[in-house]
């Protein structure tokens, strides 16, 4: 597949990293140029460099990372052709369907690829993968793809419409993954294609419900045993670091303080009305009673306001927004590491905050991907039964 | 075969059975946001591009319904059927193999649209323009359809203010603002506290009156709700807004701040009891009384906070919980329900972790809340694509006397 | 509907908590007696008790919490008549239906009166709760407890097949709740049954897929809208205090420390064996060199034993097992609070053990109970249009 | 459309094709539950209430097959279809209306039993007696029957030991044991670190060996595993005995513990090079060449640590997770996986918040796994009444070269 040198060369396929949202891959092509928001590079410049390297840009105004691809870093990179699987689902199936080094697997459709680079990694140069896809186009572009990533003596990529069709394969799978519209048509010709000598396992991936139990009766009826059915998410996590909790304690003693400064300043205020009052201007006085009643509006009992937050305490709005800071891609800060240390709270003067990391899902996260329908397909019952084979094999015989 | 017996008990209600004027309501748009308009009226309400129209035609109207703004009138619509329902998990995934280009130009639709062609024209002309749809799934077809149409489409549905609908809008403007309280966290918090009309609670709601509003619509009107709130004036419960409460709901509540609510405290307050011959005026006169009202309701309210006996404590607070309930728990009666709720759960552990070595705080759990939405469309049944991934945890115990009876 | 006075009276249902695993209700009714394994108590005892009492036995083995029912507390407590609905659920179902005070819900079946209890606390007695249960007996012992419960005026319970003989009433209830085997056949019923003033909510309760998809169907054919399904389950957390991690230089410290002594020791052995040399058996220096290569043998490299842990550090059990404590009832703890301190680490010698907090979600947990099919009902439309009625009340009129 | 290409490359596989004599092989019980037992040739397999049989019946079958026990001998049953899969969800719950009593008493069941009647006659002879049977539904029926054929039954299953079936195995039996990693968690963090054939990797496994046994099968027997532990004598990692790997799939495993991978120490161990004359004996001098091959092993594992360049990093361990990071990154090459596994949020919480200030970890991230099994039998498609709270969390990180390459 991709290269395993330590030093990056020209033909390399490569990932940039620019930020966690925006990752992207390139062939290594000395004489062309990559122009992005991060700054701008020559190809050229890659040459030569290892692996995990940071790479500034010629204008001085950003910086990226060049990784070496991995089939989930491809899955972050790569161009979308249609709906894709993610590493949740992918691993979970290459488990379940117990691929691994010298594994004959067969895929439809290929689509975006996505799940093909995973097995091709997983199964390495002993196995083999039949990849099958309907659409031309995408299977042109699949076919390149694998071409320029090393990966034609693994896959074997074939335009085809294998519920029509089938698989043109006898006995030779160790697994089945149909990511198809009508999987229970092609069940069929899995059958097929799957090895007799040995359990081999398919698996259906299908968005909605209706289509999981048509497959599932289809696999039925086909004679696949141990039918069952997953799902499977993965569910980020927002790490913050906040201040210590602070104590009611001290909030209150901070409203006993306030109720004080308020007294004082309405006893000025009174004090300054008075003293205006030999002021000719009536409006003056108005403006001071006014004030002063204001203050007395601000008394602790009375109607809820329409909107806003009030009077909040000042250390409020900083408890209030002590959201964890999003996973933002630290190396993007070069000249200072501590932009993800969270204000203190203001309530807190001088000393240091103490600081707790919180972690917690993040707001949106992927609620449904696919339900993963296995089945397990068991060599056939040999002709004769078991107990006429040997009669004296029996444990009390020995 | 017994026939149920008749009722006869007049139903209490937390709002109108229509919308009124001066109702806060909250509109769907064809893009699935809700909107918060004011129904005042004879006011206009103007909906941004869908347009505007005259607040007196939904003053009346039951909540529900759906309209189409034609002329700047509202045509009532049947409600959709499930065939007319757009599937809201269309991928969002970008598909670039060239098949979805956009058919018309921008240019050419805001031509279309000044021309006066309706929205159902401009997307006929989009699909016959569109390059390959005819290569497209059934599917799909329906799929872009839909797309279209809620993109020029002028149909708005007006939301019943149910704690349900109101809660889950405040969820998806602002999930911070309600510290990640989703519905089914709340719907849990209110049950677990035993809300119910008569009941006699006390609140600590920094959730912008999320927790305050599900408290008063269960009450509806009947018992008391006490909230302690970290402001020198009465806090701001914006939520309670969106509920359309009548007078009579929002009666039962009361605050007091943590300065307030402590015994030993003798809150400063400008005098009230001023020698008749030191007022100047009647409307200075009028001012101290409602000062005198403000200290009576303030004094009454503090005496009723450490009388006790309290059904419930509920606590959504940014502060530090132990310390909260450590002020609050004594006002509790035998047996009552202690709810704390963070977006944390290392927050709650480490007061679960305190509570349970403490014996009046009986059978303390530690709970997560997990929801999910599906999609019914037929042949489509799936859990939506996106959903949230946090709705809050909860910390629940119960109240009980430390001191011991023996037999 | 229960007591709600301070303090208990003899025909009281009240709440014994025994463990959180045991939780039951009693009538208090002086002259019998409550016996159990934590102990021996007459009714007559808890007559005039406070409710959130804690009770020492007669026997002084035991004790027990009494506590005021509350729907959450008797759904912990009642008899089980049939699969009950838990909080998750049942405050789910509340908020959707938009049941509070006043409202006037329908449910089918009864059952075991889980739902019923949370209803006719919500609604209160201005609201009303027609409750249908299909089974004779089990609708007999629910009429039973909701008048011992006080709830005779808040629930009408009627015996009766709602699918095939409905509900007796006619634009009369603001939400319905079903809780049956075949919902769609009381979809209709249930149509008749909802207001039509306003709109009126309905939720099936159906724990199998394919009961969702009909009943989804029959309820847009009925013309409900906004037909949607949810699910929702509470996820429980174990919490458990471990002492802070335990750096790995700590850990190659003491490997180290081992190496040392098995040196000494080794040198000792050879030591002894060059003593015992002079002796007569050779049996003796044979176990002599046993003895050093065995120690050989636990040098680091080598093959893998095949079981058992080997010899691993001493530390490494204690950090084995930091699994959290299970959410124990410390009520029961009389004596000793510190039982949920898990021992410390045998590695960190004297000083306290700085300890954490820690939480994840129990290891088992309900999976999945049912799915909620909500849908509403609104007002059916006026006979005349809309646009007829005033077409000069556009704004530009004004 | 063009015939797939002929494959002619031989297959390598961790384990053999069918069932060997050594084998330790799990066997799914009537209950659900799997027991694990050795298939050594001539020897007798017992499986308690089940009976016992010869373990050459075994031997040579493949994987995944039914038998029953009959007379101690086994009868090949076919695979078993939707019709006759019990529904393991039937409800737990008690049902104490008195329709659920047990028709025969114990000791008539054992009267049968002990008379040679078969576990279907028994059944038949339950259902007969049940006072209200007739009044049951057609499905409470089956799951009666079913629940009944299981307490029965002398059938078994063998388990074909993939990786998801041994992890499953160890996630059921002791959660604990593994770090509550279940398969899902293993699954990804063997994706995330890229584990391949022929790739060089370090690992911590306080897991019981279940992420070795997981690298050790994607690799296939090709490429390098390191694995550094905490104790004096090379790990157990019991994991690997259900997996049955092949001598030449566990050949690419050496390990160090935390004193040998330290460069600056040297480790004690007793002399190797021994004058000849003071070698007494012919087996002292086995032994003495065996300590030397040991020796010789540390030392070139330790060399092979120290050169570094390895491609991933995964730990599972009890110890401080970034104080591990700090020993064992610097061994990785530029553009390396780390993986971090956890049971609690807080421990990776804590790691997440050091990682994220230094820059050559690059994009570290924290998952929570999620996993939900669903029933499939006709017309009852849900998921599973009880399921595993939790699975693990991931850290996940690439480490990146912090000096900096200007252009």
């Amino acid at each position: 597949m991709w290269s395993t040198a330590r030093l990056i060369a020209a033909g390399d396929t490569v990932i940039l990293w620019l930020t966690r949202e925006l990752v992207q891959h390139l062939v290594v092509t000395p004489g062309k140029d990559f122009n992005s928001k991060f700054g701008h590079y020559r190809h050229s410049d890659l040459v030569g460099l290892p692996y995990g390297s940071k790479l500034g840009s010629r204008t001085g105004r950003g910086f990226i990372h060049i990784l070496r691809p991995t089939p989930e870093l491809w899955t972050m990179a790569l161009p979308h052709r249609t709906q894709i699987l993610y590493i949740a689902d992918i691993s979970l199936v290459v488990s379940y369907l117990d691929i691994r080094r010298g594994s004959r697997v067969i895929e439809a459709g290929t689509g975006s690829g996505s799940f093909s680079h995973s097995v091709a990694r997983s199964i390495g140069p002993s196995g083999h993968l039949w990849s099958y896809e309907f659409h031309e186009a995408r299977a042109k572009k699949a076919r390149e793809e694998f071409a320029q990533h090393g990966m034609s003596d693994i896959v074997t990529l074939t335009h085809q419409n294998v519920c029509k069709d089938g698989f043109n394969l006898t006995d030779a799978a160790d697994s089945v993954f149909l990511d198809l519209p009508a999987p229970w048509d092609a069940v069929e010709h899995a059958k097929q294609a799957l090895r007799k000598d040995r359990p081999t396992r398919i698996c259906c991936f299908s968005p909605c419900m209706e289509q999981v139990l048509r497959t599932v009766s289809a696999l039925n009826d086909a004679g696949f045993s141990d039918i069952t059915m997953y799902e499977t998410l993965v569910r980020s996590h927002d790490v913050g670091q906040v201040p210590v909790l602070q104590s009611i304690t001290e909030v209150a003693d901070k409203l006993k303080k306030g109720e004080e400064v308020r007294e004082i300043k309405r006893l000025r205020q009174i004090a300054g009305g008075q003293r205006s009052h030999q002021n000719p201007h009536g409006e003056k006085r108005k403006r001071d009673e006014d004030s002063e009643m204001n203050e007395q509006e601000d008394a602790p009992v009375g109607e809820a306001e329409d909107s806003g937050s009030g009077k909040r305490l000042k250390t409020d709005d900083d408890m209030g927004t002590w959201t964890p800071s999003r996973d933002v891609d630290v190396s993007r800060n070069l000249d200072d590491p501590s932009t993800h240390i969270l204000r203190a709270g203001a309530s807190i003067p001088a000393a240091p905050t103490a600081k707790i990391s919180v972690s917690k899902a993040t707001s949106e996260v992927r609620g449904h991907t696919s339900y993963l329908t296995f089945a397990t397909l068991l060599p056939p019952m040999p002709p004769a039964p078991l107990e006429d084979d040997a009669p004296s094999q029996g444990p009390q015989s020995t | 075969m017994s026939a149920p017996s008749p009722v006869i008990v007049p139903q209490f209600s937390t709002r109108t059975l229509t919308i009124q004027s001066g109702n806060t309501i909250l509109l769907r748009l064809p893009n699935g946001e809700a909107k918060a308009v004011k129904t005042e009226k004879n006011s206009t309400v103007s909906l941004g591009r869908l347009g505007v129209f005259y607040a007196n035609e939904l003053i009346g109207e039951p909540f529900g319904r759906t309209y189409d703004i034609v002329d700047k009138k509202l045509k009532l619509l049947p409600p959709r059927t499930l065939a007319e329902v757009e599937d809201t998990d269309a991928t969002n995934e970008l598909i670039n193999d060239g098949e979805f280009v956009q058919p018309l130009t921008l240019e050419e639709i805001q031509t279309l649209k000044q021309s006066g062609a309706h929205a159902s024209e401009i997307i006929k002309m989009q699909i016959e323009q569109h390059a390959n749809y005819s290569l497209k799934t059934e599917y799909s077809k329906e799929k872009y359809k839909k797309r279209k149409e809620a993109k020029y489409s002028k149909i708005f549905t007006t939301i019943d203010p149910t704690l349900f609908n109101v809660c889950e809008h405040w969820f998806r403007k602002d999930q911070t603002r309600i510290r990640d309280i989703r519905i089914d966290a709340l719907s849990q918090i209110l049950n677990m506290a035993n809300i119910r009309p008569g009941g006699r609670y006390l609140a600590v709601d920094d959730a912008s009156g999320l927790i305050v509003s599900g408290i008063l619509e269960r009450m509806g009107g009947d018992g008391r709700l006490l909230t302690i709130c970290n402001t020198d004036s009465p806090p701001a419960y914006p939520v309670t807004v969106n509920m359309n409460f009548t007078n009579e709901t929002v009666a039962v509540l009361s605050s007091l701040n943590w300065a307030t609510a402590e015994p030993g405290h003798t809150p400063l307050v400008a005098p009230v009891d001023v020698p008749a011959d030191q007022i100047k005026s009647d409307r200075q006169k009028t001012r101290l009384n409602k000062r005198k009202a403000a200290l009576d309701l303030l004094n009454t309210t503090r005496e009723e906070l450490f009388a006790g006996e309290f059904d419930a404590l509920i606590v959504a607070s940014d502060y530090e919980p132990f310390s909260i309930l450590e002020k609050l728990v004594p006002y509790l009666t035998g047996s009552a329900s202690i709810v704390v709720q963070s977006p944390y759960a290392q927050i709650l552990s480490d007061l679960h972790a305190k509570l349970r070595a403490l014996p009046e705080y009986l059978g303390p759990s530690l709970t997560e809340v997990w929801l999910r939405r599906y999609q019914v469309l037929p042949g489509r049944t799936h859990p939506t694509m996106n959903t949230s991934g946090t709705g809050s945890f909860i910390l629940h115990a119960i109240k009980v006397y430390t001191f011991f009876v023996w037999l």
